[in-house]
């Protein structure tokens, strides 16, 4: 499927996603709840059928966080960008990915040591490469520490 | 949340629950796992990581974009080369800048010597790993070969920071391309040797063979790329399906497997390095004159967008996503390692084996543990 | 037909085991194809490469004098805030001030040898070394100042 | 020449029974007396003997590794075994605090003195045996498999995960390799009439038993030395260490004087193994000898046995570390399928065969 086709379909499922196409891929901007069902029917519909989720992370706006999931289909070779936007900056929640690819179970969790995202119904949500001890999430734009040096 | 250590303890009765690493000999490094076992079989295993994670990515978002290259080394440290080349890619991606044809072909000449140094040293590893310790040397032998090709032309051995925005810092040594294609003949001959030592002997066959399977589906579910999804039948080859630098100018082929076993993963490996040697062997008479640098300003500032480069490392997908605002450092940078998507399906794989086959899937899908905490 | 296979698996294991002794056995016999270079004992004949990056120094010429303005453009751009310049203002033979270099401050222990100072330097001032045997017993010896006591900038050099 | 020849291991033991004779006329005494500097001559030449193979091995291996191997202290690194020795006798012999520290400490102790005991019975030289034993053979397959007893008193008693499970494969992998090596002791047991290695040797006067058993000697010597190298925990057949998988196995937690008994007994049972493997099959002190061929014979006869003994068993040690620097590891259960589905089978088979051809004299 093209860009233009991808576009039409999605909306047909979700129309209220916003796109973007000023980048290398299409982005598809929705809300943060809006996100599994298509992410479901994006994997499970064979006309999208994207298989391979081949990067997973978190951008903090400073307002808010946004989720940005790299999709591939192995078989249609297309790609889209889908971005969920988190409003709720202290006790920011998404729905996870992991049961509909295997991947997404440790970015998940590099997301959360990270960035403070709870991923809801993740089989094994702990921090991965912090103590479990740690406070604050190191990639908000306004973690402070205290041992931080700047050069 | 449960705690970590409250966690780890917790087991059921008659449960064997062993640590190896991070301080292990076989983890190539400080990787954790959890493993439990049911007498010699391995029923779970679960990794643990952080033990070497420097934040790179929160680092580079001090970094002007000339500077945060230099990190991305320490990163894959077996393929400094390629990530330099990755993260130079994205830059000229955003600045929408024409490298050089020389610069392309010195690139891709060094990502490949890059590729085969650390398929060697992984031959080396893996018959280390499975307790034959003399392969190892044999493969140091012929990787000092190419560490002196990289000593001089780019100055360093494994750090070597070559590739700036816009091509590569200098132009190659005068000596560089005499020096490649001895190195290539040498490299070329002893590649029966390995065979003899290895790939034919019969313990390593039975070691290898039909240990830790790994399907189509799983390894694209799992994100599993490089050699260890080829092995499965996944056609996930970046230098293929999007050439960057000069890989399109060459013909290679993407040599796809059908067994999923570790066996597989290596004879991948194996035919994957002939193939950098012909890549190498195509590239290097042809380098066309002119530049090797493209000109660039002095401070380069990305404009506000987002901009993905994925690259083919010797372990497979890396990709680098930055996002600016229009700064003169980047707003967030991404990098997917390919090794922390290959170790996510590690447990799968080593399900049901015993403690022996756990090693030999280790070394198989080629594990760097920097690339994975970053 | 089983015990076919049952030797047939004997024998070619039996071979490729041999096969394996046979490489290791030709370099057990082969003693000149040993490699290993006696490092320490070798310090006279070892040559290191140009290119190779081992530490940052600053050439001075007979005169004593360096080539460094005390642009700052090493320091903005090395990554790890290896570099460290200190100026003073210095009242030259006409009278007029100009800004020189007090000390070029060069911290080894935090240097990555990425060679970005020696690129973004615009008079040359700054090379990188061939040295790499940087062992030292106490830190501190590692911060070095690059510019030789009493030395001078380059006539010619802005 | 007529030192040479008359030189032997005999003549001086001989000498110094009589000086000794001389001297303390209460027989018990005397016995006694030669007793002690016979255990302490033993010790001494088994430690020496240890030094030389840890030697041995490191060059051996550094060849082949195309390195030099030691070569700094002492002429050609010579003295690095030694030094390294001192290091280990100086290290402090940790007891970690939750071992069973009876048998922690004892187990390193059983091993040594399981595979000193082996030797025995062994032929060094013509006339030259500390225990010419009339069931020799069937001593020395029981005495060598001791060491299992000291590596699971060691995994066991160190408290720790992995040295448990190295001590349990080292259990599976010894209790099924005996049964290979004691076929194929019993395959020349069956040639010679004989248990008593004495007695085996001298059967070989007139050809080695690889020479005249041909074939079905060949093959249980084949089956002997690789079961041997399994029942002596040597690479390939290392589970019990198993250095990737198992960090080091039984010995994870010795260090110092401890871990250096571990090793010590390592190279005497590798000597030992390839001892026995010498003579029974290698003619041990025999001279090489061709029937007929009188004046050949006669100039192997000058070569000395002992020299003779020591040249075939160093022979066999060469290729039992070839293996430890050529293949990789087996996996524990390939070991087993190893043994039960190929050597036992084989040998016992072999067995059958080396029967008939005694009893037809087929040999020549």
């Amino acid at each position: 499927m093209n860009t233009e086709e991808l576009k039409s379909s999605i909306s047909n499922i979700l129309p209220s996603a916003i796109y973007d196409e000023t980048g290398e891929f299409l982005n598809v901007n929705i809300a943060s709840e809006e996100l599994y069902p298509l992410i479901n029917e994006l994997r499970s519909n064979s006309e999208f059928d994207f298989d391979y989720l081949f990067c997973l992370t978190c951008i903090d706006w400073k307002d808010h966080l946004m989720m940005v999931y790299h999709l591939l289909s192995k078989t249609h070779q297309h790609t889209i960008v889908l971005k969920a936007k988190i409003s709720n900056r202290e006790n920011s929640e998404i729905e996870t990915v992991c049961n509909i690819w295997r991947t997404a179970e440790l970015l998940e969790r590099e997301v959360f040591d990270l960035f403070g995202v709870k991923f809801i119904n993740h089989p094994d949500l702990r921090r991965l490469f912090l103590s479990d001890d740690w406070n604050g999430y190191p990639l908000r734009k306004d973690y402070v520490d205290e041992n931080m040096i700047s050069l | 949340m449960r705690g970590l250590i409250e966690d780890d303890y917790v087991t059921d009765e008659g449960e064997f629950v062993i640590n190896i690493g991070p301080q292990h000999p076989s983890t190539h490094g400080v990787l954790h796992l959890k493993v439990w076992l049911d007498g010699e079989t391995v029923k779970k295993v679960q990794p643990h990581l952080g033990f070497i994670h420097r934040s790179i990515e929160k680092m580079s978002e001090s970094l002007s974009y000339r500077n945060f290259i230099f990190a991305t080394s320490r990163m894959d440290y077996l393929a400094a080369h390629i990530n330099n080349e990755a993260c130079a890619l994205t830059v000229e991606k955003g600045l929408q800048l024409e490298v050089p044809d020389r610069a392309k072909y010195i690139r891709t000449i060094l990502a490949e010597l890059t590729r085969l140094q650390s398929h060697l040293l992984w031959w080396g590893c893996t018959g280390l790993d499975l307790g034959a310790v003399t392969p190892f040397f044999y493969a140091f032998r012929e990787r000092e070969y190419i560490m002196e090709i990289m000593e001089e032309t780019c100055g360093a051995r494994l750090t070597q920071n070559f590739m700036v925005p816009g091509g590569v810092m200098y132009d190659i040594h005068p000596n560089f391309q005499k020096r490649t294609k001895e190195v290539l003949i040498q490299i070329k001959s002893k590649f029966q040797e390995y065979d003899n030592i290895m790939t034919g002997n019969v313990i390593f066959e039975n070691r290898t063979k039909g240990v830790g399977f790994l399907s189509k589906e799983d390894a694209i579910s799992y994100g599993v790329t490089g050699p260890t999804a080829r092995a499965s039948g996944v056609s996930c080859d970046i230098r293929k399906l999007i050439p960057y630098s000069a890989y399109d100018q060459v013909q290679f082929d993407e040599i796809l497997g059908t067994g999923g076993d570790c066996y597989a993963r290596y004879m991948i490996r194996m035919h994957e390095m002939k193939q950098s040697v012909s890549i190498i062997e195509q590239l290097i008479d042809n380098i066309p004159e002119g530049e090797f640098q493209a000109k660039t300003k002095n401070v380069i500032k990305l404009p506000k967008g987002e901009f993905y480069q994925r690259v083919e490392t010797p372990r497979g997908e890396l990709g680098v996503f930055i996002v600016s605002d229009g700064a003169a450092s980047p707003y967030r940078i991404k990098y997917r390692s390919p090794g922390f998507s290959n170790l996510s399906a590690l447990p799968l794989m080593a399900k049901g084996g015993k403690i022996g086959d756990l090693v030999a899937i280790m070394s198989t899908i080629d594990l760097v543990i920097p690339d994975i905490d970053r | 037909m089983f015990l076919k296979e049952y030797f047939g698996t004997i024998y070619k294991s039996i071979k490729s085991l041999l096969v394996g002794m046979k490489v290791t056995g030709y370099y057990f016999t082969h003693l000149d194809e040993i490699k290993t270079e006696e490092y320490p004992d070798n310090r006279a004949t070892l040559k290191m490469f140009d290119r190779f990056r081992g530490e940052v120094v600053m050439p001075h010429d007979d005169n004593n004098e360096h080539r460094c303005t005390g642009c700052q453009a090493c320091e903005i751009a090395c990554p790890n805030g290896t570099i460290k310049i200190i100026t003073k203002q210095e009242i030259l033979e006409d009278g007029k001030k100009k800004k020189r270099i007090d000390a070029f401050v060069y911290h080894l222990d935090l240097c990555t040898m990425c060679n970005l100072c020696v690129v973004a330097c615009p008079s040359d001032a700054i090379v990188m070394a061939q040295n790499f045997e940087h062992s030292v017993y106490d830190k501190k010896q590692l911060k070095k100042i690059l510019n030789q006591p009493d030395s001078k900038l380059m006539q010619g050099v802005e | 020449m007529k030192i040479l020849l008359t030189y032997s291991f005999s003549s001086l033991a001989t000498y110094i029974h009589n000086l000794l004779a001389e001297l303390i006329t209460n027989s018990l005494l005397l016995q006694v007396t030669e007793m002690v500097i016979l255990g302490v001559s033993l010790i001494a030449f088994l430690v020496v003997l240890c030094f030389f193979l840890g030697y041995m091995e490191r060059k051996v291996a550094a060849f082949m590794e195309i390195r030099l191997g030691p070569n700094r202290v002492g002429p050609k690194g010579s003295m690095q075994i030694v030094a390294d020795t001192l290091k280990l006798l100086l290290k402090e012999g940790l007891t970690p605090d939750s071992a069973d520290k009876f048998l922690f400490n004892l187990a390193p102790v059983i091993m040594v003195i399981g595979s000193m005991m082996v030797i025995a019975p062994i032929a060094f030289a013509k006339d030259f045996q500390l225990y010419d034993i009339n069931i020799g053979v069937l001593y020395v397959s029981a005495v060598s498999s001791l060491g299992v007893i000291g590596i699971l008193m060691a995994g066991w008693s160190s408290n720790n995960k992995y040295s448990l499970l190295g001590a349990m494969r080292s259990g599976a992998q010894i209790v099924s390799y005996e049964l290979s090596v004691g076929l194929s002791l019993i395959s020349i047991v069956v040639l010679s009439g004989s248990l008593s290695l004495g007695d085996i040797v001298r059967s070989q006067e007139n050809g080695w038993w690889i020479i005249k058993g041909h074939i079905p000697v060949i093959i249980s010597f084949v089956i002997f030395i690789i079961a041997s190298t399994a029942e002596i925990n040597r690479a390939p057949f290392d589970m019990a260490e198993a250095e990737q998988e198992l960090t080091g196995g039984f010995h994870t937690e010795y260090a110092g004087m401890k871990f250096a008994m571990f090793l010590l007994s390592e190279y005497i049972n590798l000597f030992v193994v390839s001892a026995v493997a010498a003579t029974l099959f290698l003619g041990g002190w025999m001279p090489f000898h061709i029937g007929g061929l009188d004046g050949f014979n006669h100039i192997m006869d000058f070569i000395p046995s002992s020299v003779w003994f020591f040249s075939k068993t160093f022979l066999i040690i060469f290729i039992i570390m070839q293996f430890r620097w050529t293949f990789p590891r087996l996996r524990v259960d390939q070991l087993l399928t190893l043994e039960w589905k190929y050597l036992l089978p084989i040998s016992m088979v072999n067995v059958i065969l080396v029967t008939v051809m005694a009893i037809m004299g087929w040999h020549f």
